[in-house]
């Protein structure tokens, strides 16, 4: 069939590594649409859980992904479906790509039972098969992710788990722990960096010494991407997994991107940067428009299928924003159960008194 | 005049640091951003680079590079975003702020203050809604303030960063926007309050509230509740943690005969645990004429969705139940 | 048969390593050193690489590490060499480990168990002294294990390994070197003790003790020296931290009317605390003929010269005497 | 007056610099004198600690220095006297030369009131004038050296502060965070590895991916000295100095040194290593016989002259011991003082009863 294929010489930079992936990238027209599709849903569910937390239907923090959706639908394209994944609590984009449906990330955003972790997690608390959430402690699902390549490892499985944190998560020193320990144990880990310019207010350069992520460890190979072209995320996490998966231990990535809302729903984003600084990055960089351009300038698709998807992907978001607003929370005594896997006999958790207690034992 | 508790902060770091040269603030956000909850806002035009210091997000080291920082003669005021991310400084905070003036047999000092928001805000899910009073107060060399009003914060404030230990002063976010009255007495820029006192919120003879932070909100509005049944409340606002004001609480149950303690936090090995367990231990032991108890935090981390969230949170109901279960009402 | 703690913590960990595959020893030292206190012996050798992991001095990042490994289906034994450092790693403990299947509805399981000694050993400091009871059992998610005896050690480390949810095994530097009696049934590989029971080490009837750890061994000593008086203590052995056993604790208290608590932690916010408020809390109030009260480390960090470490630390003659004071004999 | 001088070419290695210190390293005959005398007080000393732990009278941990001398004795010829230091709990060496007396290290190891931290700190814990310890906690010392680098800027003064770590706390993560911070703001900073091989019976290959610890930080330089030659060690510590005091913010400095003993006393320090290794270093490379030897051959120093400083220091290590061994202890009493610096009005500490409460209030 026919293919989207181009040449990106810009599209990495190498740290340690002989050779890097294929600066040619291509697609097929299936592929195409499937990733556009992906992106799409990415972008619109960010769109009404942003609506959402101004007519204050979601409370507390709420990280949305626009700008950086290239990363997980390149990213988990070349994924195998045994591989795992943690990423921060930035996580709406990655739960959907990691199998958890629009229901499931926005009635999660409202609190609702039909919400992937019942309402009990929030925007930073979602999981899924072979994904291990969302984190709310800037850094901390560094190590985690090791050690989940640590058990891929440990059971002599083919498989890598992809580790994600932020700019300003990389000067965490638990990262450098975890990066020593996946090289003396040859550990089938990516560690990504999703940089996207900014840690909340702090720019890379005010907050790290060497604001070059991919050369932040120097015993372990690094890969700059161009995180805004998906077909190169996709090209370079190929490589990334090959190099894993054929026991030469741990890589780094750092995806350049961006991210056009502000850090959290109550940052409105423009006390460190300019408006034109993010409107420069969605008119030149923005990583849907930009694939979509390139697969009409190829003449694999049209303007009008795009329209169509872009309809189907609005329902699909307007049925699942249905559900996130008029599905029910869980019942009030449901905040005891799941506090323990396999509680202790006759145990009993106490409540705000000490005239409510509620039996947990099997 | 009135002063929320956002302002009252902001004030007293601005008064300490224009007061004392050796005082600066150190933290994630808290220069360009004004601070992440805008405790800081003013702070880094007015004072610049040197005073008001942004650090990268990394908690043991800046909270270890401040602790270092007093140990050889400066006075830095060490925010925490939120005191869940103080776990991952709190070896700085025990072992090297608390435990060095004993160790080193006077020699070295180590005069800082750990501040920051404490315990759950609105929907921000289990692992931002710790409550470390307990934690911290169970150490000694560390001195722990829980403040409730715009009083207790100025005037706690201002003491813990001329105070000459390390002091880990425990803020409350959902209280940051609350309006309080001020006196005028307390608007001095000389005002401060002793560490080690609490204070009667509340008189009232019928039953002792002691809370801490948010818990004396809701033991306010439970004795405000109450007083139409006809029960009087003693609210104690214990606004240090330690030393915990053992005379003020024994005091107070000698009057009324009866004990509920309120906080936010887990039960097991609370703040709650300690007042109840510090007066059986004393005299005022004789005077219970009823089970002291607590109200806490249900024994369950913290849901995100806003009807479990609040369920696993003391309500004045609780208290109101609790009270009238124990007086017999 | 009589077995040292060490060698009980030693065997539970290699039937339990030989027994299931997916359960591995990691820590600092633990492999080819045999364990900083030598509690692995032996298991590197017969177990290699794999199960038994050697890790650098990060605590924060292996603990992080081992937590993963939980949540990807294995289960580790995260060996801490002592619990003063996993302050370094405490955010992953508590935040990662005993919020996770919470937090996830039950999607990600956390089997970990993370064991050290903890509390002080003989000389070696305040930094390297603390005891972590009170924090770790403060919180929901996790259960916390203080074993005292050889028996303790074998069935509940056992019971930890096999157990789905994360468990903080607090052991004591202390008591490594002790013999215990063993039962034929206590040396059983299938022998497992139920996690959250208590025992009664000793019946009496005039008063009940309750320690845990360390804290037993004062009990049981005072207990015997009492004898003498003509007063017979009843010792509880708390065994589980979290959860706590009330039951034991209240029908014994039921029938001696009194009570003490006895640990090697500072003395706020303690077990003790908690032990106690839960009488207070309970109908067991009722049967108080006299204050509760607790013996406990002093409330200062502990110094390294004998004779101030000795009289920072709970010794027999303050149990006697507290003992005395509230029978008054 | 005459001089000992020689070249060292082997004596450093250098990252991200482009020139080091002299190789060409020389002293006079009065320093020479004064840094065997001290480089032998600390190694006697030790000696000492040694003998009195297994005649029981040290307790708990001990850490000697033995091997590591010519580091605290180089290092702080090339100090300013009001420049600061930190380090690890392998502290006696640092102790004795920032100015702690013999005395007052060997009588806090045997916990007396003559102890420079009156028996309250132990091993680990001795403080003096800028000298912030003795840390027992692996690692932790690394930020707070950064601190009190930190405030020497603050204040505008010309000085530094050393910052020393073991090869095995080179990886704990606030070691990175240190490095960040310090580089962020050009903090005068000498941060020092010192390289003994082991951290406790792991051998540095075991443990770091990079053994080379001078090479650790990607945007810091570092400096690789010969950690057994006292004059070498002297030269790269002016350099180190200067470095910093000129506002180029921090440098590492990797001393290669060995420890003779185990890692504490209870450690015979051979199953990880062979005794070969052990009797190696001591012939080839032991900072304090080395130096001698140069002395001697460099006619500065006669062998009697040396007898001579021997027996003095021999004495006053012997004086020292009697004060360790016979000193009193602090009162009982003194465990309730020295918690808190300012302590509340009627605060009473509680005892370990509820009949025993001291009240320390001013
Ligand atoms: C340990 C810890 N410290 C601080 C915070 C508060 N915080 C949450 S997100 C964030 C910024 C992180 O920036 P970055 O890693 O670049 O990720 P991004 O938000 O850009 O995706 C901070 C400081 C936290 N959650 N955890
Ligand atoms: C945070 C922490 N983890 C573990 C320990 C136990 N410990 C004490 S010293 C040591 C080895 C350190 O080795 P290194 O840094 O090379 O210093 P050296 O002993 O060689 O001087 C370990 C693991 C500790 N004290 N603190
Ligand atoms: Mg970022
Ligand atoms: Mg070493």
């Amino acid at each position: 069939g026919p293919i989207l294929e181009y040449d990106e010489p810009n599209a990495y930079k190498l740290h340690m590594l002989e050779e890097g992936p294929s600066n040619h990238v291509s697609c097929t027209r299936e592929e195409g649409l499937d990733f556009y599709r992906k992106m799409q849903v990415v972008r619109r569910m960010e769109a009404s859980a942003n609506n959402m937390y101004k007519a204050k239907l979601i409370r507390g923090f709420c990280h949305l992904y626009s700008g950086q959706e290239a990363i997980c639908v390149g990213m988990k394209a070349a994924m195998d479906k045994n591989d795992s994944l943690i990423t921060a609590y930035r996580a709406h984009g990655w739960t959907y790509m990691m199998g958890v449906s629009v229901t499931g990330v926005l009635a999660e955003l409202t609190g609702k039972k039909t919400g992937c972790s019942e309402g009990r997690g929030g925007s930073m608390h979602m999981y899924g098969t072979n994904f291990y959430g969302g984190n709310g402690i800037v850094g901390a699902q560094v190590p985690l992710g090791a050690g989940v390549a640590f058990a891929h490892k440990y059971r002599g499985e083919q498989n890598v788990c992809v580790a994600l944190y932020g700019d300003g998560a990389a000067n965490q020193g638990q990262v450098f722990e975890a990066f020593n320990m996946a090289k003396l144990w040859l550990l089938p880990c990516i560690f990504v960096c999703e940089n996207n310019g900014y840690g909340m207010g702090t720019s890379t350069a005010r907050a790290s010494a060497n604001p070059n992520f991919y050369k932040r460890c120097e015993y372990i190979p690094g890969l700059w991407v161009d995180g805004m072209d998906v077909l190169a995320v996709r090209e370079a996490t190929r490589f990334a997994r090959d190099w894993c998966t054929s026991g030469k231990g741990p890589i780094i990535m750092e995806m350049a991107t961006y991210r056009y809302f502000g850090h959290s729903m109550s940052d409105p984003g423009t006390s460190y940067r300019t408006r034109e600084e993010v409107q420069d990055v969605r008119k030149s960089r923005d990583p849907i428009a930009s694939f979509r351009e390139k697969l009409v300038q190829a003449k694999l698709v049209t303007e009008d299928e795009f329209k169509g998807i872009d309809n189907e992907v609005k329902k699909l978001i307007e049925d699942a924003e249905n559900h996130a607003q008029n599905d029910p929370e869980l019942p009030v005594d449901e905040l005891y159960s799941h506090v323990y896997s396999s509680p202790p006999a006759n145990f009993k958790i106490r409540g705000c008194d000490n005239f409510t207690f509620k039996d947990i034992s099997k | 005049k009135s002063l929320t508790i956002r302002e009252a902060i902001t004030q007293a770091m601005d008064e300490e640091i224009s007061r004392d040269e050796r005082v600066f603030l150190i933290g994630e956000e808290v220069a360009q951003y004004d601070g992440a909850y805008k405790m800081s806002k003013g702070l880094w035009k007015k004072h610049g680079d040197k005073r008001i210091v942004d650090t990268p997000i990394t908690e043991m080291g800046f909270a270890g590079l401040a602790t270092g920082a007093a140990m050889a003669g400066l006075r830095p005021i060490c925010e925490f975003m939120t005191f869940n991310f103080s776990m991952q400084a709190i070896d700085h905070v025990i072992n090297s702020a608390a435990k060095a003036y004993y160790m080193s047999a006077g020699k070295v000092k180590v005069p800082i203050v750990f501040r920051g928001p404490n315990g759950a805000a609105a929907g921000v899910g289990a692992q931002h809604s710790q409550d470390y009073s307990s934690w911290y107060s169970q150490c000694p060399g560390l001195k722990v303030i829980a403040p409730y009003s715009a009083e207790d914060c100025r005037g706690l404030l201002k003491a813990a960063i001329r105070d000459d230990d390390p002091v880990v002063f425990l803020e409350n976010e959902l209280l940051y926007g609350l309006h309080f009255p001020l006196s005028d007495e307390a608007s001095s820029t000389d005002f401060v309050l002793p560490i080690g006192k609490g204070k009667i919120e509340r008189e009232g003879k019928h039953i002792t509230l002691v809370g801490y932070s948010i818990g004396v909100k809701i033991c306010m509005e439970a004795a405000k509740e109450l007083e139409q049944s006809g029960i009087q409340c003693e609210v104690v606002n214990l606004r240090s943690l330690r030393p915990l004001d053992e005379d003020i609480i024994k005091n107070s149950v000698k009057k009324t005969h009866y004990l509920l303690t309120v906080e936010f936090g887990w039960s097991q090995c609370s703040i709650g645990s300690e007042v109840i367990t510090r007066i059986c231990e004393s005299d005022a032991f004789d005077y219970l004429d009823g089970p002291p108890i607590r109200v806490t935090g249900a024994d369950v981390p913290l849901a995100y969705a806003k009807t479990l969230e609040q369920n696993s949170m003391p309500q004045v109901a609780n208290v109101v139940k609790s009270i009238k279960k124990i007086l017999n009402k």
